[in-house]
């Protein structure tokens, strides 16, 4: 990364359109600037800790005044994230994080905001911000750490919980049909969606990259393990023994190939959906995250280590198309360009009047 | 025009009145909001003081022809300054039996009815729900009825209108007819007409064709006033005498609108409106979208609870975050109002009452969020509440709700209703030195000395007001996180220790509570200072009760009036207002809200009059109330 | 229709397991004993009319005891409907039917529960319980009214209008980017979705039947014309000269194809989504509604009048899992199988009391 | 066991209390909890009278070592009937520096306080804030001192169990020190041990192991005090003088879970939750989730909103609708309980109020939602609102919330609170026979003539309660459609009528008014029948203001005590109670809710007392305010 005589971050700096807006930090930043005072509440052993270290970790590439930096999140204990970070940051109430975000990034283009929910917090009681914040294509970034459980109140299930979860609230086994957020975000319009593990740094900061260069709304799901309750969740993901025979690692461009010596891949298959074949197959698929229409991307989100025996991880869906906040902007600028700046007094004036003397 | 007729018209009387109520009634579709604008528009240019009520279903179209789809709208107007829309109307005009049927009722004897007896048909009386034919059966023995073939004389005039046979077809002509009522009223008012001809050319400016059938039609329905028989009067209310300046009319969204662009630029801060379409809100998200161009951001959420989120992240930016909704709507965001609470940012909380509970009567008006406002969220959680008065004042009202807002940091209640909304009155234009002026200032230095150097205490108070400092994203060195979690006095930093906890609470009472100290007291009108009872209101009673007070003291009765613009705080001197007569009167349109407050704050045994109508009170009825406390 | 002799009603009865356990109708019922005494009162010509006769027609085919079927709606000029059936209704508050309706039909197998919700109703303020209802498969019948606008509120912009649409909220034009229903269902998880036209009562009725054979939760989008605000925003899929070139008519098991003579059909193209080609090239594609993988449907779902210049209706999916309220049930008679009906006075003494003479 | 000590053991005495206060600290993940009510069931088991106050942060494991994460646990038992938890400790066990610092503070001089000495390192030291070791500076010199290796003891004798060496890792073995702790403390208070070892076998059935471990810890520590030399004293609380009967010990929560599956046996209809997990209520979703066989449903909602909604609609369908949550929850759940009044559906709302406002102290406890309760909703929406007085009352509120809802056909509030949910007291078993039979009768026929002959109309009221029929679905011939908006009397259409709607809302008001006929009159505790002074309480201070009045009484000096369960409406007798006393004392935790309430309804001059800290009253503090008041 190197500073440019106008402040402004050249080579190496993580940048858009929207970024762009965004001041430029004086000097590069360092992990440890990015660390709040504030001792971290977190179970010993929880993932929250490896996102929290990378998220440190990546910021400083932003090249960004970190003033101009802002989380905002739900509640949780993914939601502490905030008080961490030597950013600005509020930790509000439970779902209405993408809502705060909205108003925020929309009347201020000149930062970077950056939301961190869990999968409750996210899914369930926020599910309807989540998703319209993800149409509308509002210039911020979300982050959802989940880990298949209600970790703050102690272990309910959650609305990504697996068909017959035993947790406190599901003595007998849970009923619900459990949400998978990338084709849920994917048939809500997101314009970017990706997903990470938590304990997986570089792959993680790759995806974090990923999204702070896409200028719109970004959509990470970090898969985090809450050791407490619901620990091991995405152990086969982890295992190094195991994870790369289970893990696509999306990367657009490239064919959709995985295993030992990138032995299996990825085709379509009789039922319109995709199925796992040899790398050697015909009709194995290249990974298209910037096609307009989701379809492929879609199919690929329904490929899960339950059903397919294999998880994608990676950027899934990247397309370009304007943000809600810069069109907001444009048709005030617009306005003011056409008529000038609005004068009060003949606003109120209105048409209309009559004198008495 | 025959020599004949214009003997009739010279022999006509002219009588002189000092006011007038009308009421114009139709079907949903026969465009009576419109055609009671404009008559009030001609009203206003003339230079009466005048109040107006609207009356529509919840429905979009309800059912043609029945009672539950006429849409009404009433107009007073007067030679001298007016508190009210009028109780009764002196002439009501019924487009079809429907509107007959719906309002007869509120017609005192000897009024005029202009009836369109074309729409006296046997269906559509079936429908309105009339057995017998009223216009024969002598239902309306009682008044002076002017019957009017309204719709085939629309139709006729249209047809002969130069350039408009053939480019406009029946449908289009017979919906001219609420301009020939408008034609024949503003005749039979002496009303000036050209205002309403430019407006015509201009509403139809890409259809000029329709714009010729309208004027056609007005102008018929001029002429057939100075033609008929059937008026052998006419009437005069010659312009009030106001206070000089330049007027113009608003009903209280339009000035709560523009009281809030207002209250941007006096405070230098972006507005931005987060809010959810409903009845009767949605207007000033409506109006406020138009004015992209003094910098106003709106953003129509997904809900109530993005809206007032979305409001609440963009003060957390350092803009003026509004919200605006009605009851339903408050409810749903009472969680969001706590956070602002304890976030203490600055927000306001636009609720336009209607009736209640739930869904309730969307249209029609009522002040029973009150109490919702003051209590309505989980524990302690104070927030300053302000209502405005009369349409006009929405405007003063929200400039005043942001300048609290700002200064001490909190969220603030304004509480308008459907009354307000809606109705309208002419407004003496402010002038721009006379508006008050209000600069925020954003923290940019750290406040504290910390064991490492130099901090940013967020939540340090400023001793006089106890604000806390509002520092927003983009200033180096105040970096800071906050949160609906309890924090430490002073660092903000998470805290439940027990001592701190009510230590907070108490200073966030403490703050609002303070609020007092910078209002005005409660002003009392008692002329003769010798009044034994005071009537209190607050919002929009404020008309009817000045109209009541005044009948009562016209009769030689004392009687002190006061009303509240700031609910919470009640300005410093209420209690000893109230202490100091022997009974108090609180009329409100709910069953005694305010009279719960006073009476808990201030152990004043005040006595409730309480109507949940949906519908403002009348001034007789009040007149009549308080003559019964004076004289009991 | 047929009633058997113990009242169940055979042939022609609309049934599946879940609405079997409805009390079957005594005799055959009428479109009129459907009507209630209320005036409707929606504007004259609005869609809504039309897809009420619809739905009282349809409705006695059901085969089971009026008194058993809830008609559970929202707030809007749609979800005035139920006042207008003579069976049980309730006219809830903005966005909650979908989960007041959970709550009846998860107590209540008896029923047959049906909501009626508005594009701003179901989608905006309430687009997060439609979405966890249709994930839980809660055995409910969601008729949504899509006409693009927020009629009741008098003509704002609403999630499914398009991009740029001048509305009374938006003088200069709306900004966000719509959703697409049927996409954001599948990415629901859904278990049936499908879409038709006020105005086509053949489709519609063979929709709703559809629907209600569906043993779990059903997602019906109908396009429905608000000729006060929106007026003719489906006119191309009525016009009689242009419908079958722009609509395609989905029905599973047979070849996607559509147009004059079916001369046009679909096949997958090089991005992994659909696209239109001659019936007669190859690759064409056969519609699996009930295809386990959704990615084949939620591609379809991507074919629209703007993009495509084609429109599905029909099912677009329809699989059979067990549904919540089913489960749910299952799991009390489990329970009470396994440890007899409960008793109040051994649960309240617990296993560890003292006894005070 | 060496002669000598045989010898100390006998020398020991043992000291005879009437009651003690003993405190369980230690880091999160330490087992407190567990510890405390272990030992609170074999104190129970003894026959103690007792109350226990558990106290836990936030956070799920608060950072190890530090006093944000300790966790404690509090137990009051005694040879007669109290009525706290106890004011302040007479021994602590404090595991760790972290769990000294944070409770020292509570300790009076004097007091035991047993400390893990092995946990005393630098590093946790510096952790919990010491700069100094507080074992060694002088910290403890006013404390009778117990310095325990408890660490190091526990591995030994877990090590030197049967059957455990290289079974149990040494984390495994360590963990164990809990149970030295409850051994050891079991030994000094006489506690019967074998509950304890059944226990440990059964929770750790699966690993026999563990059981050992634990076991072998408890022996090991309750063997220490026997050979110790640092306990000179052991003591000895006789059992309790209790009513007859069979006990069990029951928190709030837990009697309030019971309170529900017994009002769904008794009205006969099955029990419907639907909920969102949050504390401190989440424990009644995971009590009820375990009792299908009672055919009770529970639904784990996607939020706040569609619990309740759910639940209504469950109420539509004739089931027991129930939801439950605490003040943020309360918050959203606004509009619904709007709507549930509006439809006249029973339905009961259970608040575990914690501490606000926002988010505010999640695991603390606050009586600051009452106003929110009664007036947290847009429009006059009235609830009736119960709230119970202690952790075994929890289940008598919630059947009677149960029959008010079904009876009126009225949504009901219950206010417990953190402190009622998670404390505990022993319960005398009800006798199926003494609990209130309350059958519900659903509409089975038409109730009105129609013109075309019978009708049903789901909105004609019960003369004598004002309630509605409850025509559920499935009723052949009752089909009707009910909504939010407003409906005429009777009938039940949408009515937009201005006197129908003042009259609705004036019978939805009169109906839940109606109520205070039909629940007890308030009852006053005035022995000596001369005390000028009245202490007036609700929900849960009702423990602490015993204590209080308890101990002032014992000086000597007169006052009275009245306790609400009933909070809307009031008994009927309450403005006469209340003014026939000179004052009248309302402590609250909260700002003055109750107070506010009576002070606006009886003009009442009620003096508040006011605390926001998050925990209970104590007795001793009340008992001070108590005698100023009386001293006045
Ligand atoms: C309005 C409201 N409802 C409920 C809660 C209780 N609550 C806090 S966090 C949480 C769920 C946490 O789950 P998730 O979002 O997955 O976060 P995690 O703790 O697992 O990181 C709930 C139900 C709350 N704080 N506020
Ligand atoms: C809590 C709440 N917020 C807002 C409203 C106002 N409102 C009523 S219906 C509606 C939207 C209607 O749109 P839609 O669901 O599309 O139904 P339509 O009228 O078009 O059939 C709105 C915003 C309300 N009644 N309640
Ligand atoms: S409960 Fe789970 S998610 Fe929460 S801090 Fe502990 S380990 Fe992490
Ligand atoms: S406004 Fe539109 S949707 Fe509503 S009733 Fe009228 S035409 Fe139908
Ligand atoms: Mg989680
Ligand atoms: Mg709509």
């Amino acid at each position: 990364m190197t500073v440019t005589t106008n402040g402004k971050v050249a080579a190496g700096r993580v940048t858009n359109r929207l970024l762009d807006l965004v001041p430029a930090a004086a000097a590069p930043q360092t992990r440890k600037e990015f660390t709040s005072d504030q001792e971290v509440r977190w179970c010993p052993g929880c993932g929250d800790y490896a996102i929290l270290a990378t998220v440190q970790g990546f910021l400083p590439e932003l090249g960004i005044a970190r003033e101009n930096v802002v989380f905002i999140s739900g509640i949780g204990c993914s939601s502490r994230f905030p008080y961490y970070l030597n950013t600005y940051g509020m930790h509000s109430i439970h779902g209405r994080a993408p809502a705060i975000a909205t108003g925020l990034a929309t009347s201020r283009p000149d930062l970077s905001v950056w939301v961190i929910t869990g999968d409750g917090d996210s899914l369930s009681i926020g599910g309807n911000h989540l998703l319209h914040a993800l149409r509308r294509n509002v210039n911020i970034k979300i982050l959802m750490f989940n880990n298949r459980i209600y970790g703050l109140t102690k272990g309910q299930y959650s609305p990504t919980s697996e068909v017959g979860k035993i947790t406190k609230s599901t003595p007998h086994g849970s009923l619900d049909r459990p949400y998978n957020p990338t084709s849920l975000t994917l048939g809500a319009e997101a314009t970017f969606v990706a997903r990470s593990v938590d304990s997986d740094r570089q792959h993680l900061t790759s995806v974090l990259r990923a999204a702070a260069e896409h200028p719109g709304a970004a959509f990470v799901e970090i898969f985090q393990n809450c050791n407490i309750f619901n620990d091991g969740a995405f152990d086969s993901l982890k295992d190094r023994d195991t994870r790369d025979d289970v893990t696509l690692r999306l990367e657009h461009g490239q064919p959709l190939a995985f295993g030992a010596d990138s032995g299996k891949a990825v085709r379509r298959g009789a039922d319109g959906g995709l199925e796992i074949c040899a790398a050697t197959d015909a009709g194995v698929l290249v990974h298209d995250a910037h096609a307009v229409d989701p379809s492929q991307q879609f199919a690929l989100s329904r490929l899960t280590g339950d059903t397919h025996g294999v998880t994608p991880i990676g950027v899934f869906r990247d397309v370009d198309v304007p943000s809600y906040d810069e069109e907001l902007n444009a048709q005030i600028e617009r306005a003011q360009q056409r008529q000038g700046k609005g004068d009060l007094m003949s606003l109120i004036a209105g048409k209309e009047t009559w004198t008495i003397a | 025009m025959s020599e004949q007729v214009r003997e009739q018209v010279r022999e006509r009387e002219t009588r002189r009145l000092d006011r007038v109520v009308v009421r114009f009634a139709g079907d949903s579709g026969d465009g009576m909001q419109l055609t009671g604008e404009q008559f009030t528009s001609e009203t206003a240019a003339f230079g009466n003081d005048l109040s107006t009520l609207p009356d529509f279903p919840a429905e979009i179209r309800a059912p043609a022809g029945t009672p539950a789809g006429v849409s009404g709208f009433q107009l007073h107007f007067s030679d001298h300054d007016i508190m009210t829309p009028g109780d009764a109307p002196d002439v009501l005009v019924a487009m079809n039996p429907a509107a007959l049927k719906a309002y007869l009722k509120d017609l005192p004897p000897g009024a005029d009815l202009i009836v369109n007896t074309d729409a006296f048909t046997g269906g559509n009386l079936k429908k309105a729900g009339y057995t017998a034919d009223p216009l024969t059966d002598g239902t309306l023995d009682k008044y002076r009825v002017h019957k009017v073939p309204l719709t085939s004389m629309t139709i006729n005039a249209v047809n002969a209108a130069d350039g408009v046979a053939g480019a406009v077809n029946k449908k289009e002509a017979e919906r001219a007819k609420n301009m020939f009522a408008l034609g024949l009223m503003s005749w039979l008012y002496h009303r000036p007409t050209t205002g309403t001809e430019d407006f015509l050319r201009q509403k139809f400016a890409k259809r000029p064709e329709i714009a010729t059938a309208n004027i056609a039609a007005f102008r018929a329905g001029f002429n057939y006033g100075e033609t008929t028989e059937s008026f052998s009067v006419t009437y005069e209310v010659a312009p009030a005498r106001m206070k000089a300046g330049h007027y113009r009319r608003v009903s209280g969204n339009l000035a709560l609108s523009y009281g809030l662009v207002a209250a941007g630029e006096l405070s230098g801060l972006p507005v931005f409106l987060g809010s959810y379409p409903i009845t009767p809100a949605s207007d000033i998200l409506h109006e406020l979208s138009k004015h992209k161009q003094f910098g106003v951001r709106t953003f129509q959420a997904e809900d109530e609870i993005a809206g007032i989120g979305a409001a609440l992240g963009a003060s957390f930016g350092g803009a003026l975050g509004v919200t605006t909704t009605s009851g339903p709507g408050v409810a749903l965001k009472s969680e969001t109002i706590g956070l602002a609470v304890s976030l203490e940012l600055p927000l306001l909380v636009i609720d336009i009452q209607r009736g209640g509970p739930s869904t309730g009567l969307p249209t029609k008006t009522e002040q029973a969020d009150l109490l919702q406002a003051m209590f309505g969220r989980n524990g302690e959680a104070p927030v300053p509440i302000i209502a405005p008065r009369s349409p006009a004042d929405c405007f003063d009202a929200a400039i005043e709700a942001a300048r609290i807002a700002t200064k001490y940091r909190t969220p603030v209640f304004l509480l308008s209703d459907g009354y307000l909304a809606n109705g309208s009155e002419p407004w003496l234009l402010p002038l721009r030195e006379s508006l008050p002026e209000f600069s925020v200032e954003f923290a940019t230095a750290p406040n504290h000395d910390g064991p490492k150097g130099p901090e940013f205490w967020p939540y340090l108070r400023d001793p006089q007001t106890l604000a806390r400092p509002w520092a927003i994203p983009g200033t180096p060195g105040l970096e800071h996180r906050i949160g609906g979690i309890e924090k430490a006095d002073g660092s903000g930093n998470i805290s439940y220790d027990p001592a701190n906890h009510d230590r907070m609470v108490r200073l966030r009472q403490a703050k609002v509570d303070g609020i007092a100290a910078d209002i005005p007291p409660l002003e009392v009108d008692d002329p003769s200072g010798s009044a034994r009872v005071l009537v209190l209101g607050w919002g929009s009673t404020y008309g009817p009760i000045t109209a009541g007070v005044r009948r009562v003291r016209a009769k030689g009765l004392q009687v002190a009036q006061a009303h509240l613009r700031h609910l919470n705080p009640f300005p410093a001197n209420t209690g000893e207002v109230l202490r100091s007569y022997d009974r108090v009167l609180v009329p409100e349109m709910n069953l005694g809200q305010l009279r719960t407050l006073v009476r808990s704050e201030f152990l004043v045994d005040a006595i409730g009059y309480n109507q949940v109508r949906g519908m403002p009170f009348k001034a007789a009825e009040l007149a009549g109330v308080l003559e019964d406390v004076i004289n009991q």
